[in-house]
């Protein structure tokens, strides 16, 4: 494949990936401002392939505007007040229980190979070498139909073999592990990182390599990672960001380049 | 840069109702007197699409009576079906006592709790304050467990969730959003609980002009599924803001029901039917067989 | 006592009766056109005796405007659109178990010494003579913290010795009725009828009768009473409307005379 | 005819104060970075009412970071505390991590479902989305069960009834009905599950007004116990439509925090508590010393 002429970043690719995915279908809830790049992967989906996905935020908006991302201060500037409506804590609720959200993403402290996260402790949990900021809603890891994985960092002690502690549910520990945890739904589609794209193998339901991004090698992402992902006959190259794509995030959705860090 | 634009959700009453089938659970929303959907039970009873069992909001009226009148309905979930201060519900009232549908005793709490359930994905809800009464032992549907917290002794209503639900509001915009002017009632709850849900609104209004306000959507497009703009949709009840109850047409309804019912007239109700439900190809014909443009703006009220 | 020389009827008598019993702290729901009396009561109260009190209608406007009552039509005009706050199914939901409306109002086809009535099936339930209109929300005689009875009409067919069917707790059978059923809270307050007054005996829990309306004997509330109720030594007279009470009903609550018919 | 008028509920910082006490359960409203009761949190730790037990809706920051700080708190029942893309709560993550604290660890639907069930006056919610997770093994508070209908396991969540809610939103009347100019988030199932609620307002506005558009009411004063008039209460979080997060200060006071638990400035935190808190006599004394119209004019932000 032909690289492209087109600069990117990975946090960029990784934004592509994401925004193509999503599907008219859908309904995504999106965080504030801390979470960048599911934001302009939604936005970026809204405009190109996904007119019809139901979009609302962390405080209940029901498909708002969704402003740019902006460098930093002003979470308030993320705060639309342009919305098809207001919802409330009742809103969140069911829409957690219920999976009223479709699609979900996640980042984690550790990932590991069955696609469970850790947001909570890293090394004992009874006295833990960190505690993370923990999670506000795991449960849509559960009612959400999948859910997306996003490192933004690709190393050995992000990607596990096993996270010290699940804060929300992958596989668990197998093709059988959600089946026999009660839970319905799918769980993790795709695991996105700044070197490749990994998705689920269906049979053992452990992190397969599906793509890397351009200009990295397959040997780049085994020796970054903390365990052994299936890694197919033949691995792809992630399709870079297409001119389309990089004009409405750079003159729509991230004109100030927060992800162009 | 061309970007892809919202899929709008506006349709027809066909495309609505081709998505219906008999044996249905079917709910309606508004409550009482107000906001029900008049026009949609008339086009499901034009239609024949029977064997249906219907729940309402807590309080059913002519939405109700109509399609048991129409001998449409097996079974209703609703706790009261009357016309308010013009009297019972004479179709509701002579099939339930006679047994010819099977009238399940409910409370506003067991309804509310049911939606809430499928509301939030859940088995069922508890509810807490059926106690005492004889009416918690007609509730079949229901059972009594003691919490697991140990101690109180409630009562576990299963989600319900109707296969379709009819909501009949003011306003909404293309995309399916809703504004109801006065009370939304149980419409929101039950748009949340069923799977698909079908509004209909007096008056389209714009999409963009709609988002500048968004306090004042009471239901958001995430929970409809269609949206037909059918005017004076929820006549003979009252629109808030819109038009009052139309009290002389809800009387000859009331009185031919009667009349058929106890055999004084025996097509009377039948011929309702005839000219109101089976006859008219829209509601715009229905509009005029009621008075048309007269007798709509005599029933604009003072609001 | 004198008799008062002004005029009122039964209606206005109950009227007045239940609103110098509401107070400030109570938190009342009144439904729509059909309930004058509760209505018009609540109306009073707020006017004169209690406006702290929280009202709320059966559409859920919290502390709405209260149009005057009318003789019929246009149900449309009870249906106020100014109030502090417009509420959905889920209030109703919440405010019916958890009692947020300390005081409700019932009446019935059937009451009992007890207080229990029945809204559902004179007769066999499974073969009724009458089947009445139901009850919306019987959830309110279990949380509210106290609810009053009125009786349209004084009949021994009404006020019967045991409800054929009980679609609203009371007492149930007797003192310990309603803790055996698990209910907290204090049921019926007063039974408020064409004739009298009644409250409930704290030892039994009886009906007793309390007062009789100004014109009426003792002898004739127990020809027209189904059961034996609690006679006490002296039976005073019902205080009948003030001048002030009639005229705020005749000119701002009721002027069209709905309780005057 | 003289007929009674209704009480407002405004009060004075110091009437609604004397109704808390320490080792009461609190919670705070708001999310994340707005809307939180900065003022009051501010007055309660100037007052040094401790041993709290701190609930929040299910995202703290200052409000929780700060009664922590100030040695109030002995236990925290929230999801997730932090400062956003500014960083985690530097005094929360310390006492949270040495066991300072019981951090009770928490999910949105843990907390959501205890506020609901304390709303509806039920002893427990049932959620059914925790599994699969470390999470739940450590939620000792809750219970595990079958679904009495059968089938489903599901956890039981206690019902979460504070004695005391703060909240702020931009307006009020001075009967304590509130209007949330942007979101409500938890403001109206907290208002509904507490004991009492204690509300601040930016801004008071006309009662008629407000009746006028019950619709934009967003928590009605049957749940608010006492209303405040506290300009600017929730600075230096945001408030919707009124101003802005005033990141300056927010660094200020992370920096501080972390100066002193890191041991390089022992004092630094507590020159932030004596300045910003201790210090001021009333609200009015802290927006000087935050630096008055001109900052305040800089935080209006664009809406």
């Amino acid at each position: 494949m032909a690289e492209s002429a087109l600069k990117f970043t990975w946090a960029e690719q990784i934004v592509c990936v994401i925004a193509r995915d999503l599907r008219d279908e859908d309904s995504v809830q999106v965080g504030g401002a801390r979470h960048d790049i599911p934001y302009a992967a939604v936005s970026l989906a809204r405009l190109l392939y996904a007119p019809d996905m139901t979009i609302f935020t962390t405080s209940l908006f029901w498909n708002p505007e969704l402003p740019p991302l902006r460098h930093s201060g002003q979470l308030a500037s993320a705060f639309t007040l342009m919305a098809d409506a207001k919802g409330s804590g009742y809103d969140i609720f069911e829409s957690s229980e219920k999976g009223v959200a479709t699609v979900f993403f996640y980042s984690g402290l550790q990932i590991d190979r069955y696609g469970n996260i850790n947001l909570h402790f890293v090394g004992d949990p009874r006295d833990p070498v960190i505690r993370g900021p923990g999670v506000v809603n795991p449960s849509r890891g559960v009612s959400a139909k999948r859910f997306y994985i996003y490192a933004m960092r690709h190393e050995k002690r992000t990607l596990v073999e096993k996270v010290d502690f699940i804060s929300i549910a992958g596989h668990i520990d197998g093709p059988d592990g959600r089946r026999k945890a009660g839970i319905k739904t799918s769980g993790p589609g795709l695991c996105v990182t700044p070197l490749a794209v990994f998705d689920f193998d269906e049979s053992t339901k452990a992190m397969r390599l599906k793509s890397v991004h351009q200009g990295v090698s397959v040997e780049q992402v085994m020796e970054n990672t903390g365990f052994q992902p299936i890694i197919p006959r033949e691995v792809t190259v992630t399709p870079p960001p297409t001119a389309e794509e990089l004009e409405l995030l750079h003159t729509r959705i991230d004109p100030d380049g927060v992800l162009r860090r | 840069m061309p970007v892809k634009s919202r899929t709008p959700k506006l349709a027809t009453v066909d495309e609505c109702l081709s998505l219906m089938h008999d044996g249905m659970t079917i709910a309606t929303g508004g409550l009482g007197m107000f906001n029900k959907p008049c026009q949609w039970v008339r086009e499901i009873a034009k239609r024949r699409i029977g064997n249906l069992i219907l729940c309402s909001s807590p309080q059913a009226s002519y939405d109700a009576d109509l399609l048991i009148g129409a001998g449409l309905v097996k079974r209703t979930n609703i706790a009261q079906v009357s016309f308010d201060q013009l009297g019972l519900a004479p179709n509701f009232r002579y099939a339930a006592q006679r047994g010819l549908i099977d009238a399940v005793v409910q409370a506003e709490a067991t309804l509310a709790g049911g939606y809430l359930a499928a509301a939030q994905g859940l088995p069922y809800h508890a509810v807490g304050t059926l106690k005492g009464n004889d009416i918690v032992k007609l509730m079949s549907f229901a059972k009594k467990y003691t919490s697991p917290l140990g101690g109180e002794e409630l009562l576990a209503v299963p989600a319900l969730s109707p296969d379709m639900a009819f909501i009949h509001a003011q306003e909404g915009d293309e995309f399916g959003n809703l504004r109801h002017l006065g009370a939304p009632a149980f419409d929101p709850i039950i748009a949340r609980a069923a799977k698909v849900v079908i509004a209909s609104v007096d008056r389209i209004i714009s999409h963009q002009r709609l988002r500048m306000e968004p306090e004042k959507t009471t239901i958001p497009s995430r929970f409809i599924t269609k949206i037909v703009h059918l005017p004076y949709g929820a006549h003979p009840t009252f629109s808030p803001r819109h038009y009052v109850e139309d009290e002389e047409h809800l009387r000859n309804y009331i009185q031919r029901a009667r009349q058929s019912l106890g055999g004084h007239a025996p097509e009377a109700y039948k011929e309702y039917l005839e000219k109101y439900v089976y006859g008219p190809k829209d509601v715009f014909e229905y509009l005029e067989l009621i008075g048309g443009v007269r007798r709509l703006t005599q029933l604009e009220g003072v609001w």
